[in-house]
Formats: structure tokens, C-alpha cells, sequence
């Protein structure tokens, strides 16, 4: 049987050049960086090198990044740490209504803490409105998070222009740039912003890894206590074999930015446009242009989407969804809510998110595969019959 | 993939009794699909035993396997019987569901017996009536 | 030249099973536990089995497993975790005078929070007396946290003894055994504690993972917030690989125990007694039996450490120092402090952590290249010179 | 290893000028083993200048190279000369210092100062006492 990998935002692959970058540092050079001898020197100036790469890759200075082990954890330590260092100057925060859990949840934790925390709203393809965020600053705001882009329905923020907007008004400003940094240009000073979070295993590097980037003068509380790893602002042993890869990734993506992006978009918009001018009552969810090359996100209605990723799936066939019965928690996307979906729709929400492996024919193959599988869910729907009838009656 | 036991992907992959019945003895409806999952029954009664149940269904695999395996356990029982089909026993033949998918096997045990009722309450209104057409909509 | 590596307690290398264990999950089965399709099932199915394996190493359940990013983060997510989720019922917690900085630091900031912290202190072998800990749990202790053992001199802690008395009064107990697990046998039910940190990069695992073990029923507040990895209580994509590797290296360590024990304390043995017979005043740090089967800490009188590093590094040894010079913030080790060892005595701290990989001829390499090494370092000491003038003005 | 110039390295591992002077026209003593380093410098001097300079030290790699090069920098010096090595000039000689190892440098160019302020005091007893003994301890 074929099979598809369309679930990127899941996670990537680790590329081949990334693997063996990384081997070395498993076996061989296993040092801790700490170390002084001979294996802490090789392990140290691994990770001195793979700091380069990744400050080349979102165009900062090698020490503005610090090493994380996720980019959940450098969300939450931005989130966490920017702010309770800034807690004399006020507890208020501002973030989007779409951010993932991994600030919403660590701004939930800061309101126990005693923040106040302003959601602004997103509009139906998921921008943020500048003028919305200016309005929400108010003098005791002590951090801005923004998300650069939102992988679930790819819509990328106006970030530059936001920054101008949270500048003006005083305030710190945080992205989590998790699904942009690798696969769109991320350049800090273009993007104005004070922090930055990131992760390879959106873009073909290791899972167990990310950095946040915090320009130089900014103050943060380590989130991770312990040793004086990351120049004491982020405790515990290096995980080496991971940075180096970090690395690699981000030299790779740096090389091959243009080249990856044209190849995910035309693939994308032939996924897009087949996909919706094969099945009807069908909705591309998220920015019409403002979208990241390899996203396309749907909403196909009156089925729900589990059931399609399992169908989907035995067709060998990977892609995820927001629908309520995906998510542990039972409750239909965050992202799609906020966006205005009505819930019954975000239950049909199907996600392709594209990578570098995938071909013409993995997307001919799913516009081959899906249509049957769609119709045979509705062929089971009682809201298909419904609607059928519905239109009948109306007739 | 949730972990689905072998006998939720086989119902799920095959279900029975999908469809709906048009002069169905009795319907329910439960659910709603704000909440992820919606299902349907639809039955036949013979001589008080079930001579048919179809079912349409909304929602996740669990929900679509538990709605197959709940017609084919109800199919041919009597309306007692049919009443006996807990969650738990749903769940049982299932081989065991997911803890968050538990609520559908509520689902289709809850959408047989609303076509029961159904079925009864349509019962109740023709003895009153003195059966005026056996298959009348409410 | 050759090279001996005996540094293992800085980090461990990755055994080549536990490497060939992870390798097929960083491009082939490179999922997302959480997805909902083949990829996502060989992952999750492959966290299982990692989890059982890690259980069965210290003789727990599955699901009282969580995954963590390192050590670090599985004593900050258990200090800071447990105590919160306890803190209506009081704020005060009990720690010793040697635990890690992940312990000392989060302790720190529970301080901050407005926890109070007191700090057992330890005899000169580095043991905590458990009558000590009985007596400073209060009537509103949260959490009691001493690890099981201390890497930096190997001194092993009678933590069942010690759980005995904390049961007693009432409190939790946290035990950091990342310098235990996978080197000697840890059974949660035997040493009677509610929570325990570990992690493979002490045991030939893999570096960017560890895990805390929490007994079934206690509450935690989570550490790092986000989406629902480990049924809710660790956000971020899980590291599958490395999660892989633990497991591995755990299924290993469990196998191999009491050869791996028989064949470090041989050479631990070998490598003290050589030392002490060719080097004077030189001085065993930790308890002399009670300790790890790696461990061979020194002080060696009148030399500073991190010149005796470099000078062995020079000669392809790896070891480690606990002196003020090899730490960035130029303060004696903390450990060795607290044992009441005298400020310039501590200066001249050397650890050998032996390794699995370690030989006969390693040991007696060190043997042969010490001597020399210490011989021109006191040369050069001035405290070596009004040492020898007092003998002879004594004499 | 600490991020150590290579100058560094190599003063370390073939420190020049080890050793006390039996007959030191000056000794100066910096630095205490609690804190990590400890410094003792010893000079001869013949008309005004260092014709001869020892050392002995207890501390890290750095402050080995530093009090070797210290050693060499002033080897051959007036006084004044000497003087003026400062720990800037220390650290640039030996294309550069860590960070955290900056007092290292401090220290090698004190425990100069400090033999050479002990060398005229001596003189001043001497010139006082009028040079009852050249070599006489205090
Ligand atoms: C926008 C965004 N931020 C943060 C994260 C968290 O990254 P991780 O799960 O690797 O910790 C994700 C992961 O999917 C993401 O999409
Ligand atoms: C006793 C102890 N606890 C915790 C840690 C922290 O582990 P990691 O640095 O891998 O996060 C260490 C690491 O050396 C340790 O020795």
C-alpha cells in the first residue's frame, strides 16, 4: 500500500544530513560541555557551532539563544519568565485567542499567580488585528505573546507590524515562532520582537529540543532550576546529540528556504484546489494567501474527523485534525472556535500539513482516497441526511 | 490511533446495519454534534421482538463501532431484552473502549432505548387512537 | 596516547543497543504519540513499551511513570510540583545540604514563593541522619526531598531508614536518584519514597530525557504547561527516541546489574587503594563503603583541581573536579563543604566516576599518570613548600 | 577545558620560572587557598632592575599562566617598568582570559607590586639601618 505522510505539524522527519550530524555525539564525542578535558572540549564546541547556526537561521547573535528542551519549554519559560521578571512593572499579559496550549496554558498558571491575562480576538481566517493588541496594552502590561504563525490553519500574523504597535506602547514582545522559524524567513529584527520560540522538530530536526531567543539585555527568571548551563539561564546537562542537530537543521533550512517553500506551496495550493473542487461542503479554513507553504487545513462538513483520519490512515494515509473526538479533552479546536467555525463544523476539521518528502503523487493519492472515504461518512451521517432532505424540502 | 481493541476497528471498518428505515416502528435521536458525536436509531418491531435496526451516526470511530455493534446485539431481541443493553455490556463486546470514549457506548445504548420509547409512546397513542395506521409519524 | 575516560558522571556514552533502539525513531517511526494514525500508533506503541521497561527497572507501574526533558527537570517539576499541589497544607519543605542544584535552586525558589526551606546537614561521610530529618519536619512540612545518592563523593543515603521516619510525621518524600538508578538496585516500594527522579544519561542512555516516578494517587501541579502529553502532567511532544533509548537502557541496566556493580567496584577499589598507597595526603571524600560502584572522589592536599584536570586531560584522562577554579561561579563544591571539609582542602578535589567501558589498564594508566602530575603541582605550591618547611621546622 | 588561548595552554603546561629564590631581595604573597588562588613571587634585583623573578602558585590554569608570564614579562625590568604591568596588559598577553578567570590576572600583577613594595621597604630599612646585611629577612 501507499503511504503518505501529511501530518508535518505533528512532527518531521529527521533528515539524513541531520542524523549523522548528530551521531557523532551519541558514542563518540559523548562529553558533557561543562567537562574540561578533551570530550567536554568537543562537546562544548558542538554546541558553540550549532548556537551559530541557529542564531544565522533567525539572524541574532549566538548568545541571545538559549538551549530548551522543547518548544513547549520555551514558551512556557518566555511566558513564565519574562514576566515574573517584570512583575514590579505590572501583571498584566496579552496574547491571541489561537496561541498553542503551551502559552495558554502557561498563561492560565500566571493568573493563578495573580496576572491578569487579555485574549484578543482573532477574525474569521485567524489574523490578529494590530489596532486590537495596541488597545489591549495597558500600563501595567508586562509581556505581549503573539504567535508568528498557527499551524493549525497556517494563518501568519502581521508580526512586524504588531511589534510596532507593542513597542510604541512600552511592552515586552514574544513570539512563539515555533511553526515559522526553518520553514518561512525569520529575522528577529525584521519581526521587532524582544523573544522568540523554536523548535526542529518542526523542520526536520530532533524531537527534545528547542531554544528561545532573547535579545541581548533582556532580563528572564530561569524556568529550569539547577546548574549554570546556558550562562545560568537554562539548568541541565546539554542534551548535545539534539542541539547538533538543532544545528544542522537550521543550517540546512537556511540553504534550502526558497527551495522548500516553492516546492510545499505548489504542492499545497494542487492539494487545495483538487480537494475543493472535488468534495462539496468543503471549507479551507485559515488565510487565503497569508498561510504557511505547507498547510492546508479544512473543514468538511456533516462528518467528523476522527473518523476520516481512521479511514484515512488505512489507506496509508497520515493527517490530524481539530474535531472534539481528536482531542483528548473532548473539545473541538480552540483555534477553530475562535476563529467563528460553528462547532459542528470544526467537528469535520481535516488538517493536511505538508513536508519536504512528500510528492505530487502523495497528493494525487489523497485526492484520489479522500472523496470515497468523505462520502461514505456522510453516507452514515444523520446531519448529511438531514441536509439532503433539508434541501429537497426546500426545493 | 486511539487504542481501539481489534473489535472496535473491525465494527468500525465494517459497520452493520448502517441506513435508516423509512417506515420505521420507532426512532431516537441522541446527541448533538456541538459535542462531537450524533446518532440515530431506527427500529422495527415484530410481535414485540425487533425484526429491524438501522442506524445513522455522526461522530468519532468509537461512536460508529459502538452503533454497529449495539444494532447487532439488539437485532431480533425482544423489547426487554433490548432494554438490558447497558453501556457497560457495550462496552463489554466491544472489547473495551478508551476511558474518554466511554460516553459513546452511552450514546448508543441511550439512542436504542429512545426508539423503544419511541416505538411505545407511538404504541400508547394508536391503542388510544384504535390504530388508526400502524406506521403513523407523531 | 591513550585515553581513559572516567568521567561518567558528567554524562555516561550511549551503549551501542541502546543507539540501535533509538535509530529507527528519528526517520522511519518518527510519529507523534498523539497522532491518530500508523506513525502515531508505532510511537505510542513504542513509548509503552519504554514506560513498562522503566517501571520494571524500579519495580513500579507503568502509569506512574512520567517523562520528563532531563534530571534537572524531574527534581524541579517534583519540588516545585509536589509542593504546590500541597501547599494549603503547609509551606515548608526539608531538603539536605548536598542535594543537586535542580533540588537547591527550585528549593531557592520556593523561598522566593514563600515556602520555607530548612537544610539537613550531613556527617563528615556525607550521610544524612535520619533522626536529623524526623526532627525538622514540622506540623506543616509539604514535601521532605533527599537523594538517594550524591555523585560528586558516592556517598549512598539509607533513604528506607529515612522514609520510615517521614511517614511517621506525616510528610511526602522525594527522593533524586538520578545517581542511582540503572547503577544500583532502586525499588520505590523498598525505599518507601512517594516520588523519585532519574535519568538514563547516568546510566548509557541517551542525554535530553529523564523521568519522575510518582507514586499512584499523589496530586502534582504541572511543571511545564500545554498540550495533554503523560495523561496531562508534562506538556510537549514526547521525545521518542530518547524516551526509546531510556527504555532501553533501562531493560539493559535491570539485565546487567550485579555484573556492571561487580566489575566498577573492583575497579573503584583498584583505582583508591593504588591512589592512596602511591599519593600522599590525599584524603577519600564520601563514605568509605556506603558508596556508589563507580565512585573514587579524592581530595589531594596542596593542589588546586582544575590544574590536576588539565594536566590529565593533557595525558587523554577524563575526571572532575569539585574545586572553586572548576566551577563558573569560583565557589568549592558545595558537597564537599557541607562534610566539613576545610575550605583549601576542598580546592583539591578529584572525582574518577568509573563507566562500564572502563579497564584494568584505565585504572592502572591513572595510577601511572597521576603521581607525576601531582608531584609537579605541588612543586609549584607554595602551600606544598610551607608544608614540607613546617615538617622540618616541627622535626 | 576552560576556553583557554592557546598562549595560555602553553604557559601551563611549561610554566617559566618556577621556584623561590633562597636569597629574594623581595617576596610578595597574594590570593588565599580558600578563595582558590594563591600567589608567591620572588625577585632579585641588580641596579634597578629584576635580574632575576620566581614563582610559586596554588591555582587553577590560569593563574599558573599568569603568574609564568608575569614572570617573564618582568624578568629583566627597572622597577618602574614592572610597575606598570597591569592586569589589562596580563590578560592581553595572553590573548586574552575567560571571564571568570579575569582575577587571575589581577592577582599575577599583584603579587609583583607586592615583592617589589617588599623589596624598598627593605631598602628603606637598609638605607635606615645602613645595610646591616643584604639579604636580611624583616
Ligand atoms: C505553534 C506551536 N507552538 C508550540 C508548540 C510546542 O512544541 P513542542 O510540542 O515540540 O514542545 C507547537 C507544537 O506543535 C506549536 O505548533
Ligand atoms: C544527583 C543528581 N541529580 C540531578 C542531576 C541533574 O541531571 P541532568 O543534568 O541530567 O538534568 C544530576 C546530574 O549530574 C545529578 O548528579
Amino acid at each position: 500500500m501507499r503511504r503518505a505522510y501529511l501530518d508535518n505539524v505533528a512532527t518531521t522527519p529527521v533528515l539524513p544530513q541531520v542524523l549523522e550530524a548528530m551521531l557523532p555525539y551519541f558514542r563518540d564525542a559523548y562529553g558533557n560541555p561543562q567537562s574540561i578535558h578533551e570530550w567536554g572540549d568537543q562537546a562544548r564546541e558542538a554546541l558553540d557551532d550549532a548556537r551559530s547556526k541557529v542564531a544565522a537561521l533567525i539572524v541574532a547573535q549566538p548568545e541571545e539563544i538559549i538551549f530548551t528542551g522543547s518548544g513547549t519549554e520555551a514558551n512556557n519559560f518566555a511566558i513564565k519568565g519574562l514576566t515574573l521578571a517584570r512583575q514590579s512593572q505590572g501583571k498584566h499579559v496579552v496574547i491571541s485567542a489561537i496561541e498553542h496550549f503551551s502559552v495558554l496554558h502557561a498563561a492560565k498558571t500566571l493568573e493563578k499567580w495573580g496576572f491578569e491575562v487579555t485574549q484578543v480576538p482573532v477574525d474569521r481566517y485567524g489574523l490578529v488585528d494590530p489596532e486590537e493588541v495596541g488597545t489591549s496594552i495597558r500600563e501595567d502590561t508586562a509581556l505581549v505573546s503573539i504567535m508568528h504563525a498557527n499551524s493549525e490553519v497556517g494563518t501568519v500574523q502581521p508580526i512586524a507590524e504588531i511589534a510596532k504597535v507593542v513597542k510604541k506602547r512600552g511592552a515586552l514582545f514574544h513570539t512563539d515562532a515555533v511553526a515559522t522559524t526553518g520553514s518561512i524567513p525569520v529575522d528577529v529584527k525584521e519581526l521587532g520582537v524582544d523573544a522568540l520560540s523554536l523548535t526542529p522538530n518542526q523542520f526536520y530536526g530532533p524531537k527534545g529540543v528547542g531554544a528561545l531567543w532573547l535579545k541581548k539585555g533582556a532580563r528572564i527568571i530561569p524556568f529550569l532550576d539547577g546548574g549554570v548551563q546556558e550562562r545560568g539561564r537554562r539548568a541541565g546537562t546539554e542534551n548535545v546529540p539534539a542541539i547538533v542537530g538543532l544545528g544542522k537543521a537550521a543550517e540546512l533550512a537556511k540553504e534550502e528556504m526558497a527551495s522548500r517553500m516553492a516546492h510545499l506551496s505548489a504542492l499545497r495550493d494542487r492539494l487545495i484546489e483538487g480537494l475543493l473542487s472535488r468534495i462539496e461542503h468543503a471549507i479551507l479554513t485559515g488565510h487565503p494567501t497569508q498561510r504557511l507553504p505547507g498547510n492546508a487545513s479544512f473543514c468538511i462538513e456533516f462528518i467528523e474527523g476522527e473518523a476520516m483520519l481512521m479511514l484515512l490512515s488505512h489507506q496509508g494515509i497520515a493527517a490530524s485534525s481539530g474535531s472534539a473526538c481528536t482531542s483528548r479533552a473532548l473539545k473541538a479546536s480552540h483555534v477553530l472556535t475562535a476563529m467563528g467555525l460553528p462547532a459542528e463544523i470544526a467537528q469535520g476539521s481535516l488538517l493536511f500539513s505538508l513536508g519536504l518528502e512528500n510528492t505530487e503523487e502523495d497528493i494525487d493519492y489523497v485526492l484520489e482516497q479522500l472523496p470515497p472515504i468523505v462520502d461514505r461518512l456522510r453516507q452514515m451521517s444523520p446531519l448529511y441526511s438531514k441536509f439532503l432532505k433539508g434541501q429537497q424540502g426546500g426545493r | 490511533m486511539p487504542v481501539y481493541s481489534e473489535k472496535v476497528m473491525e465494527h468500525f471498518m465494517n459497520p452493520r446495519n448502517v441506513g435508516e428505515i423509512e417506515d420505521a416502528d420507532g426512532i431516537g435521536e441522541v446527541g448533538n454534534p456541538v459535542c462531537g458525536d450524533m446518532m440515530t436509531f431506527y427500529i422495527k418491531v415484530d410481535d414485540n421482538h425487533l425484526s429491524d435496526v438501522k442506524f445513522k451516526t455522526f461522530g468519532c470511530g468509537a461512536a460508529i463501532a459502538v452503533s454497529s455493534i449495539v444494532s447487532e446485539m439488539a437485532m431480533g431481541n425482544t423489547l426487554e431484552e433490548a432494554r438490558k443493553i447497558t453501556p457497560a455490556l457495550v462496552a463489554e463486546q466491544l472489547e473495551g473502549l478508551p476511558k474518554n470514549k466511554y460516553h459513546c457506548s452511552n450514546l448508543g445504548a441511550q439512542a436504542l432505548n429512545k426508539a423503544i420509547d419511541d416505538y411505545l409512546k407511538k404504541q400508547g397513542k394508536k391503542v388510544k387512537s384504535k390504530r388508526r395506521g400502524k406506521n403513523e409519524k407523531e
